[in-house]
């Protein structure tokens, strides 16, 4: 049966084998789970959130389980973008698939050096800018809130990189298609969504937030019917490709992504209850396909809106 | 990886024992967790970790019920199949030039008894061995010297007032247990300058090293995964004040 | 143990026995659940919402479940308020806890003759405004995302009527403070907060949104993060009291939400799984309140801003 | 109200019949449901409804996998306990002056069971009963004309097409199975002018009435719940074209 449909997506002047990809901050630098999933079967990954320095993080706990959710509040600890290019790519080298990278600043200029610094890279096929990050020049107003930030700093990062640029959108504001409208306006290649939702859980028998953090970011199944409703959304405003993530565990919430109007789709939480779990949605897409008598992958996207 | 479950039995107050099928294909070192899906559903979503306490013809844990996965996981029934994944963590390096101390505080107790069985069967060592809890009901090994707080079986006290008299530089201990615990062995190790490995806990997501969920922090300021780096640590890494 | 903690809860000139409420659209006209629940147990009861004149509601189907959760599109199907007084509330006679309207209009106009209404009814202790709503003279914008209609609303509430008004918010918004101080600065006695989160499913079969409306509101276990997180804010910033409602399905989250800072807390789709869960909310309270040495439920409220 | 499961049995492919211990609290008449909580935690979120299938010193139901709730279900053993609410609905109305005729396809049958049994041995009436299934492995019942659409049991084809030709202005038709034969029935009711009684299915999550997420649209433009006014409807009042 397989082989027959036509998983590929093209991005620019990428083409991905298949849509699925597996979201930044749960999938280590990919070689964590080179054990469970041949990464070449994969249409790409992204690599934990990289900063311009090393970053230690928040103090634990960083996480706590919810009703068919987490809240995390890692604190984006990474190596800075340095170390991973010189001490995680070198593992990465002769893949047969997309690397993306993701990064985040809390300046514009941390952003544009860093895609300047990445662009020189040839494993790295596309960069993915976390804007859900307080601004400190802008008195820490969120850049992914804020439309105008987002527009600057989309068209700061074009400028200094070739490679595609895909905006990773927060679901934590009142119309997300709008500033899906602002990145493209900016140039962006692409835009990703969601971002984890901001919860709170509380301890009360300490009677203090259970993260030590305060709040923390929701993801996991609970988030996926908002994740959907919001890229449909999207869908209705912009042209450019959208790569949909939130709460994706199983093919048929990731053809409800797609059919919303997700070209790409992105697990994330769900790699950490099944590791091998990208593989089998890989595998599920494509037997929906070849039972729905469906071709292309490329004529679900969207088809809810028809 | 879905293990049939061999055996499950209650063992003292709220503590199940749960064998399941080994399938022979990896050895385990003492220390060393599996990260188990309570469910082949999504509730609840995260995978739960538990220690290895012994390993033979099945691979054996010992769980104390304290929320909702631990619950449903003691009303599974043999026969059934589960989803483990494992074996992670460093575990527990023996020094067979040491005196070998195995302190242990209630559930903490579970890993030291395959970390036991490992040094005196595998290794043909000798170790001696201090497991506390609170009373006689939450009891469930008879093996080393056990003590109960309220002294209603064996010593009266606490696992590490059974054995803090008796420490010197040559011991290395092996703990496991509750936080308090151990930060009081980590005192009575800077003082009797004797080694310590600690088994630590932490919430966790991922099991893998990829969530960072699971850190704690070390004395250099910085953090490290309890899943990969640890939950075996020299107690000399960990910020304890911080803990 | 039970009875020598204090539960009560004073809100502007009316006492709650104890902080737990039901929630509107979720409990009926209260009667339903006369044969699971001494209704003279709760705090009081928030019946289903009232229009100006009866509404039919949206076309089936008009649930679905999520994973912890379900969506909801019934479109506000009700009797309309004169039908209610006539119809409803005299088998509400006599009973010793507190009824609370939700009501909600598309223009200002339907809202003010509504609390007029309502107002003169001895029955109704107080009104809840549902600003979930598209406001049709405002060329559909809805109510609740705005400040400035929020604040007229609530003016032109407080203006016909003596009893306490109580504005319930949309968690689909930004920053949900901002709307709670429009409310407060309006002379609004209390905020209820949250309503549900927009979402949709699709029906990958059909590649359709599997609900007729499209798009429908999230609520059970899986958003309770996201509403304690939302308590915690407006708490920050308002000083009149807050009701907490989302995701509520025991005594825990219930205490959550008053430590994060609500006065009041309100039950929802968890009445759907067990129609006894209200009464067992204020048990686990009470015992939580006795094993922890709280002898008033006010003591708890906000605790975690300390 | 927790039930404790006397009998869970496979009757057919992806078929079940449970019977739980009966409380003899109260008379469940034909047609009506009850709630199911599939798990005693909160996922699934929603209780599912099934129809009694037959009311004895069990409380009797059969119920077909389709989906991750029935999945859950069909895994619980003898001697567990299941949270019901229950029972809701209208029920079948009997009516002794008519020819009772019962037509089920599919799951659907399950109801009808009973409503057979509480008709010949209840009321001790006659009625004929003409049950349709896509194949033999699906057949869960010996009771009444059985038809399969590949022929491979009984008639070959569809329930209403054994007995369509056969219907007449004193039928008093019980119907309940898939949404397409219903619509096929209430044409040849309009036609033969006979009665008919239906049970419909909609997404629920109440059970009781307030949600108000069961709806189906009425001939006179309203929407009526069929939690609560129903289950059963007499087909005349159904908007059919809008189901
Ligand atoms: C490396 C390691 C080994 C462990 N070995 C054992 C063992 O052998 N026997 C045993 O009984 N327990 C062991 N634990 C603790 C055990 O994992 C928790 O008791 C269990 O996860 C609680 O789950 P719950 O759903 O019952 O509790 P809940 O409190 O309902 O769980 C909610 C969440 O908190 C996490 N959690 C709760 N308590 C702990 C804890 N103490 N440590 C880590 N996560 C926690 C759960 O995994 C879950 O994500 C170990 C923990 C770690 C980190
Ligand atoms: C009054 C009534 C009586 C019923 N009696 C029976 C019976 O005796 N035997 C039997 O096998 N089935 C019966 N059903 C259908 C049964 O409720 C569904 O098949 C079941 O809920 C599916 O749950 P699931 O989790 O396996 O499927 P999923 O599709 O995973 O369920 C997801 C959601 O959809 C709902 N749902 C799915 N299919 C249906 C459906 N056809 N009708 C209503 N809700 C649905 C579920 O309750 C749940 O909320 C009845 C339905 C109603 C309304
Ligand atoms: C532990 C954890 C760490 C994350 N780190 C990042 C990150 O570094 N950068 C980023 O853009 N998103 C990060 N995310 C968000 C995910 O990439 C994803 O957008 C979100 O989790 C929703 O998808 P999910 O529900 O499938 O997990 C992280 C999520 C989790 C759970
Ligand atoms: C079926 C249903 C109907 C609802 N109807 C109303 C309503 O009429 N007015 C209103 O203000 N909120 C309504 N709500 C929202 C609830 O009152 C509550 O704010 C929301 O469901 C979140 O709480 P929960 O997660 O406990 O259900 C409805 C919710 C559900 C599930
Ligand atoms: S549990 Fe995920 S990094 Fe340790
Ligand atoms: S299921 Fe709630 S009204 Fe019928």
């Amino acid at each position: 049966m397989a082989g027959n449909v036509n998983l590929t997506v093209k991005l620019c002047n990428l083409i991905f084998k298949n849509p699925v990809l597996t979201a930044s901050g749960t999938f280590g630098y990919g070689v964590e789970f080179s054990k469970y999933v041949n990464l070449n079967k994969l249409g790409g990954f992204i690599v934990k959130g990289l900063s311009l320095y090393e970053k230690k993080g928040n103090k634990p706990p960083r996480i706590v389980e919810t009703p068919c959710g987490m809240l995390n509040a890692i604190g984006l600890q990474n190596i800075g973008v340095e170390r991973f290019i010189d001490e995680k790519l070198p593992k990465l080298q002769g893949l047969n698939t997309h690397i993306i990278a993701n990064i985040y600043g809390t300046e514009v200029e941390e952003f544009v050096k860093m895609a300047e610094i990445l662009d020189k890279d040839p494993l790295i096929s596309a960069l993915e800018i976390n804007v859900s990050c307080p601004n400190v020049s802008a008195g820490g107003a969120l850049f992914g809130k804020d439309p105008d930030m987002v527009y600057v700093l989309t068209v700061s990062i074009k400028k200094v990189t070739k490679k595609p640029v895909i905006v990773k959108l927060t679901p934590n504001v009142e119309d997300i298609a709008f500033i899906a409208q602002a990145a493209q306006s900016a140039g962006a290649d692409a835009v990703s969504l969601i971002n984890t939702i901001t919860g709170m859980v509380v301890d009360v028998k300490s009677r203090k937030p259970f993260l030590a953090n305060k709040t923390g970011g929701l993801s996991g199944p609970a988030i996926y019917p908002i994740g959907v409703r919001m890229v449909y959304e999207v869908y209705e405003k912009v042209k450019i490709p959208i790569i949909g993530v939130g709460g994706i565990y199983n093919a048929n919430i990731a053809l409800q992504y797609i059919m919303a109007g997700a070209s790409l789709i992105e697990i994330g939480t769900a790699n950490f209850i099944d590791p091998t779990i990208s593989i089998q949605i890989i595998k599920g897409i494509e037997e929906f396909m070849n039972e729905e008598d469906v071709d292309s992958i490329s004529k679900l996207v969207g088809v809810v809106h028809n | 990886m879905r293990l049939k479950i061999v055996e499950k039995r209650q063992v003292a107050k709220d503590t199940y024992v749960l064998k399941v099928e080994n399938p022979a294909l990896f050895d385990i070192l003492p220390g060393q967790f599996f990260m188990i899906r309570i469910n082949d559903f999504n509730y609840p979503l995260l995978r739960r970790p538990l220690s290895v306490a012994g390993f033979s013809n099945t691979i054996d844990f010992i769980f104390k019920v304290v929320g909702e996965g631990t619950k449903i996981l003691s009303l599974k029934k043999e026969g059934e199949f589960i989803d483990f994944l494992g074996s992670f963590g460093n575990g527990f390096t023996i020094n067979s030039s040491k005196r070998l101390v195995l302190i242990g505080g209630g559930i903490g107790v579970a890993p030291l008894l395959y970390l036991k069985d490992t040094i005196e069967n595998g290794y043909k060592l000798k170790c001696e061995s201090y497991f506390g809890f609170n009373t006689k009901s939450e009891v469930f090994t008879s093996s080393g010297n056990v003590s109960t707080m309220d002294g209603s079986l064996g010593f009266k006290g606490t696992a590490v007032e059974m054995i803090q008299g008796d420490l010197d530089k040559n011991s290395l201990i092996y703990a496991c247990g509750p936080l308090p615990m151990l930060k009081k062995l980590a005192l009575l190790c800077f003082e009797y300058g004797c080694e310590m490995q600690v088994s630590l806990e932490a919430r966790m997501a991922c099991g893998i090293g990829v969530c960072l969920g699971c850190v704690v922090p070390t004395v250099n300021g910085d953090f490290k995964r309890v899943c990969v780096e640890g939950p075996v640590f020299d107690y000399e890494e960990i910020q304890w004040q911080e803990m």
